[in-house]
């Protein structure tokens, strides 16, 4: 394991102090918790939006936080979805009267810890929904769905709905036209190591990719010879597209996400057959993003999503954030 | 059986050994089916359990399990967290207000855990999850009326055991479908330690 | 070598191309060269910025166009600094007859073959001035070193500068103070490989690190065991403080960059050992960057940046850019 | 001697031989003691040659020598571009015109060269650099004011050789210091590959 680290039990919290001192400006840490929030949070009478997980997908959430976007995040440790006791600390901590939405993404772990956070605050009286991303089309079912990298998204539209002032409901009903519309899938060229036990969630032969890979390492579809950059794209791009209602002259945004280790140059490779494929077929790109936005550890790897925008999308998604990570 | 605040104790303190004896065990068995933290999940969590137990005195069983439920549900995460938490606070809440708690007693609060876990987890049996061992446990307990230490060992483990031919449906592992086949259920697997502890503390009481 | 790409000869064409799929309304590409613009360039009467060198480093150069930044890039073979007739395509193409500022980075190739671009710009009546960067401390003499991470920053206050109209003196003498400001110093974990030779550049024992390494993988000045984030990061600060002269109450900005497989988790960490050391000598950090700003493929480790502000430069620094990449 | 145009083709033809012959060798050599890329760069802009000349036809020596320095100043890059480049484009001046060039005027081009890739690398003899072959070859055609291919091999090859010794203090390799001794210097090997490839022309003449 090579990691540029310190205890490897302490890198949760000491991640979170690297990113507050990143940006004191804009977020703040509650004391005492793994729960970082906006400076001004709560912001009054404006939705609050919560999301989190577990750690090791930087900017993954904490990144997140800003104007139009989070109001905070919550980590757990590496890879485990934090407890409810923290969700619920932010909650309490970015209501403004208005409510709070929380982001999920759909993991047994994530959506139990979240629900259970969920009744404690109703139970003191903040009104809360929640919406849960499922956008990894490598699982065939859709109610089975992880949620992956189309999660940014659906923190970028939300947070922009609650910041136009909208009710909790219409938050919600924006998060979750987002989640009907958005489709991703990845590639691992390498697996990840989890600094608590030190060794690969996965092994790989040096010619070998994994297809349809899990942002926590979990096994994908299929295992099968590394190919090109476009091969890999192509093959992604299929398994979404077939998942998408998509015609000509449709407006997508797109997302080629690094999975940690793999070098801008790579994505870009990946993010031009991409769009020669969304060209070919006529479908319009609004918006590209190609970076690193939902890791898991030094993966090497990337994926691809796809979301189906429509005029209101579009403006929530192009209205400004101050988040660090986006 | 009289089951007592001490014993309470006792049977976390034997369940926490075996968990942190089997951390590495149990994180590889979640790493053929899912994410590789269930040992450090639950090592962490037994752990801060038994901080809080050995730093308070109790006088009754439900104050034992609620606070190694509230403990549980606060430092494991994941899937199991919350999940063995439930169970130990509907346990709690089954035996409220009794220093002493006789065997009708502690089956009911079993059925109560069962019933908790599968809410929370929104599952069943079958679909290869701690429930696999629960369920039946909890079965052969109400059965016999009682809670006997040999059957107690004896059911969770063919149990756990069991799991291994399930196709997962619930949790990491049904990503997998068919290929989860072939592998112990995490969960249930410290699902039995748990069990195989509790009839530990219940012979060494006999 | 387990790289997503395609052809290894192609990868700089087939990544600018993936570059200007990405941005299409900030970003053109010079048909026939490696040299990629504003999509509005050349603007009439300001500075025209123009950057560049091998590639390999994304997302630099390319990322940083855009509004208050660069207005041209270049991109050589990878690793190589482009040759002097792409150069010199790019500064025709941004000269809006206010002159064209070269920002260079210190490297024998770069140097010589940006000074024949030129040449052959000022022999068409192009006026031309041109800065080198040299921020990496792990060269002891000042004129031997290397320009690395430091570089984003000349061409965010410079091309700031220039956006708020000043002459290309006025320009070059803010990219002269950055670079007389700035001071950086780099660690690697892994090596990074070539595509065309699909060799790694240098080999590291699993438990080794090697201190002031160059980003295209040149020997650094030591090598060692492995250290924890607190230990690297207070190396480098040690080396970069060494030659600064920084008292209580300055202002720094300061960018913790990821060399391409070093997860953000990890560059947190450094970060927050960064600002503790900072803080403790009562340094004022103005603004922090952390992530991969100047990368050497897939290496993995990072390096560290401090730039002392003075108040314009700080005005300089926060002025808006549309660059994808800052 | 009387150097024409179709030697010159015959040179830079032998010179890209031994260019792509070894082309993994010196991005070796680049490798310990800079960035691994001299065999590439030199190899793509050989290669570029090549191609260019054979699909021209060439009356002067000047006009071979020129579109060389062009293609090599507009393919190769890295430090090595500019400075094969530069020698090239130095040496079409000294003879332009001219259909057959003679050893004075030969020797003159080769002065011509040194100094540019001095004047462009800003850089002296002993700084281990390709100026370590070059200073010593045109001294020795120099002095006898004649280009024999025996005398420029063998100076070139001991020339190439000395490299070894000198500690840089120019290029990549200057970033070691004394860590660089004990390596030869990439662009001194294809320096000397260069005078290799003219000695074999002008015995092949001769
Ligand atoms: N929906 C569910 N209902 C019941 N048990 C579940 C459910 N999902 C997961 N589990 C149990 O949780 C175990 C995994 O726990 P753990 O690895 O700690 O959490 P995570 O899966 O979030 O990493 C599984 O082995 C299974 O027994
Ligand atoms: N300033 C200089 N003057 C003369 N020759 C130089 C200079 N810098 C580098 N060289 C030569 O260039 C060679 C390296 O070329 P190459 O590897 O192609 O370029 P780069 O160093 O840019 O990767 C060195 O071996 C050396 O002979
Ligand atoms: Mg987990
Ligand atoms: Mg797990
Ligand atoms: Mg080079
Ligand atoms: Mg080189």
């Amino acid at each position: 394991m090579k990691k540029i680290i310190n205890d490897p039990n302490q890198v949760v919290t000491e991640m979170l102090d690297g990113v507050v001192a990143a940006y004191p400006d804009q977020i703040k840490r509650i004391p005492d918790t793994t729960v970082v929030t906006k400076k001004d949070a709560p912001v009054q009478n404006k939705v609050g939006i919560v999301s989190g997980g577990g750690s090791g997908h930087e900017p993954a959430h904490a990144g997140y936080i800003g104007k139009g976007m989070l109001d905070a995040a919550v980590a757990g440790e590496v890879f485990t979805s934090p407890t409810p006791d923290q969700v619920f600390e932010a909650i309490k901590a970015v209501d403004g009267g208005s409510g709070v939405l929380l982001v999920i993404k759909n993991y047994s772990g994530d959506v139990m810890n979240f629900e259970m956070a969920a009744e404690m605050a109703e139970a003191e009286g903040i009104d809360v929904a929640q919406v849960i991303v499922k956008d990894d089309v490598a699982i065939e079912e859709r109610d089975g769905r992880r949620g992956v990298a189309g999660t940014i998204f659906v923190h970028k539209i939300a947070g922009a709905k609650a910041e136009a002032g909208a009710s909790l409901e219409e938050v919600k009903a924006a998060a979750e036209k987002v989640i009907a519309n958005v489709r991703s899938m990845g590639v691992a060229l390498t697996p990840c190591i989890m600094p608590a036990s030190g060794k690969p969630g996965f092994e790989l032969d040096d010619d070998e990719m994994e297809i349809g890979i899990g942002i926590h390492g979990e096994p994908g579809t299929e295992r099968k010879p590394l190919g090109s950059a476009d091969d890999i794209a192509a093959e992604l791009m299929d398994h979404i597209l077939a998942d998408m209602e998509l015609a000509e002259s449709d407006d997508v945004a797109v997302m080629v996400n690094g999975m940690g280790a793999t070098p801008e140059m790579e994505l870009q490779l990946v993010n031009r057959k991409v769009q020669a494929i969304l060209q070919e077929k006529g479908i319009n790109t609004h918006k590209t993003f190609v970076g690193e936005y939902m890791t898991s550890l030094e993966m090497a790897g990337c994926s691809v999503t796809l979301l189906k925008l429509d005029a209101d999308m579009k403006e929530l998604l192009d209205s400004p954030t101050t988040a660090p990570a986006f | 059986m009289k089951f007592t605040a001490d014993l309470a104790i006792d049977w976390m303190t034997k369940a926490n050994q075996k968990i942190q004896d089997n951390k590495d065990y149990l994180s590889s068995l979640d790493q053929a089916i899912g994410d590789g933290d269930h040992g450090i999940n639950m090592a962490r969590g037994f752990d801060a359990v038994m901080n809080k137990l050995g730093n308070n005195d109790y006088e009754q069983v439900a104050d034992v399990w609620k606070e190694s439920a509230m403990t549980l549900m606060s430092k494991v995460g994941g899937a199991s967290g919350p999940l063995f938490g439930t169970a130990l606070l509907k346990m709690s809440m089954a035996v409220k207000g009794e220093a002493e708690v006789d065997d009708k007693t502690f089956v009911e609060a079993l059925e109560d855990a069962l019933a908790g876990i599968k809410q929370r987890g929104k599952a069943e049996e079958g679909e290869k999850t701690m429930i696999d061992v629960w369920a039946p446990v909890v079965e052969k307990m109400n059965e016999a009326q009682t809670v006997e230490a040999g059957v107690l060992r004896d059911t969770a483990e063919s149990a756990m055991e069991a799991t291994k031919d399930i196709v997962a449906t619930k949790g990491r592992a049904a990503y997998l479908k068919e290929r989860s086949k072939g592998h112990l259920d995490p969960g249930s697997v410290s699902s039995y330690y748990l069990f195989a502890a509790l009839a530990e503390t219940l012979e060494g009481e006999g």
